[in-house]
């Protein structure tokens, strides 16, 4: 009884035909437009294009996990600075001092463990209070902006630390680390939505709650664990990241709940829950990364950039309309 | 009998959950500041509030017809901008139609896609969100707008005159949420709104032409752009581009803490008066409190959660979710 | 043989001065015709920033010129466009010092001797005025968390007591760069404090929020300061509102990068830290400069 | 039966909702191997009761006992836990998941790593799928099923677990006969099994071919239980409302009129094809036929929801287009639909409210709603169709299902249509009102209406219908009057046996 997710999904996505559309659009124009000698769909640009698809597609695929529930998080992007915050900050605390280069993995455990704890407290005010995940999270976004600043005044917070950039700058079988992560974790929630138990589960909650819970379903600590996911997600995302980077503004992350929602839409999810795959996310988020790419790579200046990336969502809803119209035989409403 | 009249208090009591929330911050915030309630200050207020208000009006009717509007901050951008550059090039009298006009087309556009069309909602607004910007941006050539003769324009009374001693912005704000609050409650359109919103299929089984009344819901969440925008321009006679960046999450916050759902269907004009109200004096009450702005953050969030925490469960009539 | 050379900024849409930056910095490698140029903008997203430094590396262009996002965020992307050798320029605000190794050249304006010259100006219109004693300042700062945000303020901060120890700084907000919600800010503040002297705010444009919120509540002899001298500011100076700012021009930042970037690749010895001038500018001495364009 | 135990014990259970005291002081209990009715009029509380049985409700007062001890039905999983299981009323499916996990909802079996052990999960519901004789695997997604076979798999739900008593809450509201059989067979395994068995109905011949015993709500207030074998239909009708039935068929004399509506030849792709037939003033026409025969398409086509590829409809002799819902109005059609939840209601307003929802554009004073107009029309209806509500504020959500039936029926009628389609007017109605219903619909067409009712219940399509038009798949297979019908023929000619094909 496997439902076929990677054939559905390949199905109803009209999210892939427009990925072939971007790669001809840009492969085309480019070798015109574009400044540079090297072509848009070469093989290390395809590389790259996975790495820098990593930070939203990390949080992507959590989003999916808890639209699929039923809810959302807009708070991702304040969680993922805050994860960023204690990953570079507890690597200059005196107590690990001891450790050496040993800190870097307790920093990224204490990051984990603070980005699934921040979910988790979304998840509980959710499940305790009865109040809307939008609402909910739509507070934490600007309560946990506010830790951000409160950690470090307006400040940056920074450790460059050599040893952890060479890790994150690594490549294993010509893929950055980051590309492994965000390989993995597709691999992982789509093991957790399509195989597993609690993954049906969530499907069943956000299609019909009250069925859900007639059926016995625990929602409350099932849509608790989905937040906890997302959260941790977001701190992963945020450890990837910034392992490389080795610096966070407190206003990093702002706008990334906007990105990885609209990934996670155009690649089908239903925003009321119930519907949606982590392959389509996948393609979504690469969709919106080689969209920027591509209109960096023709020299689109700030406006225009801005008026496409706006046209080109409502465009990709269009085509998937078309492609999924059931014809003449269909009731009208 | 006694047990009667205990359930109707407890169920008027229900309904307006987010009222009492208001007035228990109201006066916890003049405790903490006892110039909190000064009428300098609430009209301070309330005239910076009206136009995240007005915005939030029309917005109201897009939420309870089961959409989202998310271009409303950066369409209020556009209409500042464009009504102030034309105020120079035109003159007020034409320009104030014709910022009309152009911010009206943009929202026919988003009516016709999620009316008409039946596209997703979140995501054609997230797309004119940003294709606005880029619109604003090419019009403006990125620059500020500035009115020149900055005395000398009586378009200055939207946003700083006074009428009756009440500034002009506030005027505008209650004269439109009464049109809007009555049009929504009272007239046909309005149950056309609630119906199309709770149950699309049933309204359309009942008769009532769906994308139509969607369609005029952006409409006129575009005209309360519209006007905010005017207000905007006038109360500043120059602006930035990214006047109303980030507004659109506010407006969506005032509408929902005023208890309207996202799956649409239920929410009131004055509720979402409320709404706005609250979040703008705790913005003011939290700087009279002199509190770190990042401090201002937290208890927002804190505030905000507890507010409509205290609504729904005066509704159902428990402290805790029943959710298992 | 055409120079190629890539640029990324901070956040063009955000305001008129990165707008401006942007079209003078086209128009000038327009005007050369051994210039071309891809021009990109990370929204202010450094993770954005960090994917087009990588995709100007893989362009393969012959220099590239970064206004950071996170001037430490940023570093191991400018290490590895150093080490494909391709030489980094850092323009408008510079990036930490551990990163020195891997850039060229920085130019750009000297964002805390703008806040510190802000203070003077401050400072000095109240010895006029004989209140240096009893003066009491409100601070309306940029976006919290932007580095010319938080150089100006420090800027200030750090000078206003040594020019002027018995002025007060009684309050400080962040206004966000937007001018209206200076305005906001200021509307508060006039409510919470009877007493108001000076208001020095990040740029003109809040500065000119903050004026309109005191003009709108009727209360005259407030001097206000500002920075990044914007044609609002200049108009309201001329007008006699608004006392003084610092005079900071987008095309002088813009030109100076593509000229550091172009001396670069023709091999020409430049300095290591390329500030340009940013003069005060009052009321007094505005006569001596143009209104700006932006 | 006096010396077994009850597996089920309700002892003196209230509840109340505001303004509403739904459960009185209820007692009722449920032998193993007993298959025990409920009833009641819409509203009398049935659900509600079985609801506080299964955990969804906490009652206010009362008890509940399971052998000896005393339980507390914490929530719906300490009800399944104790061998509850719950067959809803409204159905409660999660339309994308597939069959399987619809049926082994809340208890998917697991593997390791909290994997799914879809093998065994197939082989489980496949023998259960093959015991109810359905036409549809373990892999269909639910949501393309049609609405009865979805109720097929909520039913199937019942046979999951080592049940020690099943609630059926009207399960073959939309069950077609085929099906209805299967259901009574499964019941009554479960019934040699030593379950003991809740059966809600409002069909009374249901009720005497399986039940034992009988118990009866009215207004929340306990009645009294019989025996089923001592007991007639008129004696529980008594019980249940509290006088006697009129079932004669009144008002069916009279003259017919033109004819109002006439369909030639229309077709719609697979849907139906090459229908004809016309309906006079005065004339109430059934339609008949199995689940699918394309009766509800060829309605939603009348009433502007559905294009037709090929035909013709006329009104009043006249060829007319209906493109859409408003049109359909405007030209005094009006379509009582068959998914009260989905398409009849909006069930988060109020009463009046979705009552006048076709209307609100006339009934106004100046740019405003006249409130007063229908809050008139709405007590009209209330009265004539006897709608149970504390009043018409209610949310509609919160009525029993069987006054929510009458509100959508209420708010067509009060359209005073000249065609009007009924499509399963009566799904989930009492006794009582059902043949309130009947006898309306008889009235209307004395009055000069011209009405179409599609009906899954033969019963009720030979008591009002003058003419019945037998469909099945698509096609009519022949059209009787009332005076040559037989249940023979009519069951024949839905079946696409024999039967002439007749215009
Ligand atoms: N959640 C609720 N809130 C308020 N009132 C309710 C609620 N649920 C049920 N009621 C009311 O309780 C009464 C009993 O309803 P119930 O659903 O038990 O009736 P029923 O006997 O099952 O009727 P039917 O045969 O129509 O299904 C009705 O008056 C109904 O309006
Ligand atoms: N063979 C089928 N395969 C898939 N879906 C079907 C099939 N037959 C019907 N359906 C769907 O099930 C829904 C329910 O159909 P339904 O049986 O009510 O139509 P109908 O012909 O009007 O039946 P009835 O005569 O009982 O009203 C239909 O809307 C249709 O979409
Ligand atoms: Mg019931
Ligand atoms: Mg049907």
């Amino acid at each position: 009884m496997q439902p076929n997710t990677l054939s559905r999904a390949l199905a109803n996505g009209a999210i892939w035909g427009f990925i072939v559309l971007e790669l001809i659009f840009f492969s085309v124009a480019g070798s015109y437009l574009s400044i540079s000698d090297q072509a848009f769909m070469d093989y290390d640009n395809m590389l790259l294009l996975l790495k820098q698809s990593a930070p939203i597609g990390i949080i992507a695929m959590g989003m999916t996990l808890v639209m699929v529930n039923g809810n959302i998080d807009l708070s991702v992007g304040a969680t993922f600075a805050i994860a960023a915050i204690v990953l570079l900050d507890s690597m200059t605390w005196p107590i690990f001092a001891g450790l050496g280069d040993w800190v870097i993995p307790v920093a990224w455990l204490l990051s984990l463990l603070v980005g699934t704890l921040l979910g988790a407290l979304n998840g509980l005010i959710v499940w305790k209070t009865g109040v809307d995940a939008f609402i909910v999270t739509l507070g934490s976004m600007l309560g946990y902006r506010g830790i951000v600043f409160m950690f470090n005044g307006e400040n940056p917070t920074s450790h460059l630390n050599w040893t952890l950039v060479d890790f994150a700058e690594a490549e294993f079988l010509g893929l950055a680390t980051a590309s492994w992560f965000l390989l993995a974790v597709t691999a992982g929630i789509w093991f957790l939505m399509a195989r597993t138990v609690h993954g049906r589960n969530a499907y069943a909650i956000g299609d019909n709650r009250e069925a859900a819970v007639n059926a016995g379903i625990r929602v409350g600590p099932h849509m608790m664990i989905n937040f906890a996911i997302i959260g941790f997600l977001a701190a992963l995302s945020a450890v990837v990241f910034y392992s490389e980077s080795g610096s966070v503004n407190p206003n990093d992350g702002q706008l990334y709940e906007l990105w990885v929602i609209t990934a996670v839409v155009l690649g089908g999810t239903k925003i009321t829950g119930g519907a949606g795959n982590v392959i389509g996310t996948f393609g979504g988020v690469i969709a919106i990364q080689l969209l920027r790419k591509g209109l960096g790579h023709i020299g689109a200046d700030t406006s225009t950039v801005n008026l496409v990336i706006g046209l080109i969502l409502i465009a990709v809803l269009f085509l998937d309309r078309q492609l999924n119209i059931k014809g003449k035989e269909e009731l009208k409403v | 009998m006694a047990t009667l009249t205990k359930q109707q208090i407890g169920s008027v009591l229900a309904k307006q959950g987010i009222l009492i929330a208001f007035v228990i911050f109201m006066i916890a915030f003049t405790i903490a500041n006892p110039k909190f309630l000064t009428m300098d200050n609430v009209f301070s207020v309330v005239r910076s509030s009206a136009i995240l208000g007005v915005m939030a009006l029309g917005v109201t009717f897009v939420v309870i017809s089961g959409n989202l509007d998310l271009s409303v901050g950066s369409m209020m951008s556009f209409s500042t901008i464009v009504v102030l550059d034309l105020h120079d090039k035109i003159g007020p009298f034409m320009a104030i139609p014709a910022m009309f006009a152009m911010t009206l087309c943009l929202g026919a556009f988003i009516g016709f896609l999620v009316g008409y069309l039946r596209l997703n909602s979140l995501i054609v607004t997230l797309g004119m969100l940003s294709a606005i910007h880029g619109l604003t941006l090419t019009y403006s050539g990125g620059q500020n707008m500035d009115i020149a003769d900055k005395e000398g324009t009586w378009f200055s009374v939207f946003g700083q005159g006074t009428a009756l001693g009440i500034p002009v912005p506030i005027l505008i704000f209650i004269a439109l949420a009464a049109l809007l609050g009555l049009t929504l409650a009272k007239t046909p359109f309005g149950r056309k709104v609630y119906a199309v919103g709770g149950n699309g299929t049933a309204a359309t089984f009942s008769g009532i032409p769906r994308a139509r009344t969607v369609f005029f819901c952006y409409l006129i969440s575009a005209a309360c752009v519209a006007t905010a925008g005017l207000i905007q321009a006038s109360r500043s006679l120059g602006s930035q581009n990214t006047v109303g960046q980030g507004l659109e999450l506010e407006v969506l916050a005032a509408v929902i803490l005023g208890g309207a759902s996202l799956l649409g269907g239920s929410g009131t004009v004055f509720k979402t008066v409320i709404g706005v109200l609250i979040l703008g004096f705790i913005q003011n009450g939290l700087l009279l409190m002199g509190l770190q702005f990042y401090i201002q953050f937290v208890v927002t969030w804190v505030i905000i959660i507890l507010a409509v925490w205290l609504d729904i469960a005066a509704k159902r009539g428990k402290l805790w979710s029943a959710i298992a | 043989d055409t120079m190629k050379i890539g640029i990324t900024q901070n956040n063009v849409g955000v305001d008129s001065y990165q707008t401006t930056y942007e079209k003078a910095f086209i128009a000038a490698a327009e005007a050369n015709a051994d210039v071309e140029t891809v021009v990109l903008d990370a929204g202010g997203d450094v993770a954005r920033q960090i994917a087009q430094m990588e995709d100007l590396i893989q362009q393969e262009v012959d220099a590239i010129i970064i206004w950071p996002t996170n001037g430490e965020a940023v570093i191991p992307a400018v290490r590895k466009a150093s080490q494909a050798g391709i030489p980094v320029i850092v323009t408008n605000s510079n990036i930490a010092e551990q990163g020195f190794d891997f850039v060229k050249s920085f130019s750009g304006p000297d964002n805390i001797t703008q806040g510190a010259r802000s203070a003077e100006i401050m400072c000095d219109k109240f010895k006029e005025m004989g209140i240096e004693n009893e003066a009491k300042v409100v601070h309306i700062t940029g976006q919290p968390g932007y580095t010319t945000a938080i150089e100006r303020a420090q800027g200030f901060n750090d000078r206003l007591p040594e020019v002027c120890p018995n002025v007060e700084q009684i309050d400080q907000q962040p206004g966000d760069w937007n001018r209206e919600k200076s305005q906001q800010v200021m509307e508060a503040f006039l409510v919470k404090y009877d007493d108001i002297d000076g208001v020095y705010a990040g740029d003109d444009n809040m500065g000119v929020g903050a004026l309109n919120a005191a003009k709108a509540a009727g209360r005259d002899g407030i001097i206000f300061v500002g920075a990044t001298n914007f044609a609002v500011g200049y108009e309201a100076m001329a007008a006699g509102d608004y006392w003084g700012s610092i005079y900071q021009s987008p095309v002088d930042d813009a030109e100076a990068a593509l000229k550091t970037a172009i001396d670069v690749l023709n091999g020409e010895e430049v300095p290591f830290l390329n500030y340009f001038d940013t003069p005060k500018i009052t009321q007094d001495n505005m006569g001596e400069f143009t209104k700006p364009v932006f | 039966m006096t010396d077994a135990k009850p597996v089920l014990h309700l002892d003196n259970i209230v509840k109340t909702f505001p303004g509403v005291r739904a459960l009185d002081d209820v007692s009722f209990s449920v032998m193993p191997g007993e298959v025990h009715a409920l009833m009641g009029e819409n509203g009398a509380g049935k659900s509600t009761l079985m609801k506080v049985l299964g955990g969804i409700y906490q009652p206010d007062g009362g008890a509940i006992y399971m052998g000896d001890e005393r339980v507390v039905m914490a929530g719906p999983l300490e009800a399944k836990a104790k061998g509850i299981v719950f067959i809803h009323q409204e159905l409660s499916l999660a339309e994308e998941l597939s069959v399987a996990e619809n049926i082994y909802l809340g208890e998917l079996p697991r593997k390791s790593f909290g994997r799914v052990d879809w093998g065994l999960l197939t082989e489980k519901t496949n023998a259960i799928l093959k015991k109810l004789n359905v036409g549809f695997d373990a892999r269909t997604r639910v949501g393309d099923l049609s609405i009865a076979n979805q109720q097929m798999v909520e039913i199937a739900r019942a046979l999951t677990v080592d049940a020690k008593a099943v609630i059926f809450d009207e399960p073959t509201a939309s069950l077609t006969d085929a099906e209805k059989v299967v259901l009574f067979d499964v019941i009554s395994d479960l019934k040699a099994d030593g379950v003991g068995i809740i059966y809600i109905s409002h069909r009374m011949e249901e009720i005497f071919k399986i039940t034992d015993r009988i118990s009866i709500l009215r207004d929340g207030q306990y009645q009294g239980t019989v025996n089923t074998s001592d007991t007639t239909e008129e004696s529980l009708t008594q019980m249940m409302i509290g006088r006697k039935l009129d079932l004669s068929r009144n008002a069916s004399h009279h003259e017919l009129g033109d004819v109002a509506l006439e369909v030639r030849g229309l077709s719609c792709g697979k849907l139906y094809s090459d229908v004809s037939f016309q309906v006079r003033r005065g004339e109430v026409v059934g339609f008949y036929g199995l689940v699918g025969a394309g009766r509800t398409e060829i309605a939603e086509t009348l009433f502007g929801l559905r294009d037709a590829h090929s035909g013709q409809i006329l009104l009043d002799g006249e060829e007319v287009r209906i493109n859409s819902p408003a049109d359909a109005i405007q030209r005094g059609i009006s379509l009582v639909p068959e998914d009260r939840k989905g398409q009849g209601l909006v069930l988060g307003m109020n009463c009046r409210d979705n009552m006048t929802l076709p209307q609100v554009d006339d009934l106004t004073a100046g740019p405003f709603v006249a409130e007063g107009a229908e809050v008139a029309i709405f007590d009209q209806y209330r009265d004539r169709l006897d709608i149970r509500t504390p009043g018409w504020k209610q949310q509609v959500g919160n009525l029993s299902g069987g006054n929510q039936q009458k509100i959508v029926i209420g708010k067509w009628l009060s359209m005073h249509p000249s065609v009007l389609i009924v499509d399963e007017p009566t799904r989930g109605i009492d006794v009582g009102s059902k043949s309130e219903i009947h006898k309306l619909l008889r009235e209307l067409a004395a009055q000069g209406y011209a009405v179409m009712v599609i009906s899954s219940e033969m019963p009720e399509v030979l008591h009002v219908s003058d003419r019945i038009v037998a469909m099945y798949s698509g096609r009519i297979m022949r059209t009787f009057t009332s005076e040559e019908v037989t249940e023979d023929s009519l069951i024949q000619a839905i079946s696409g046996l024999g039967g002439d094909k007749a215009a």
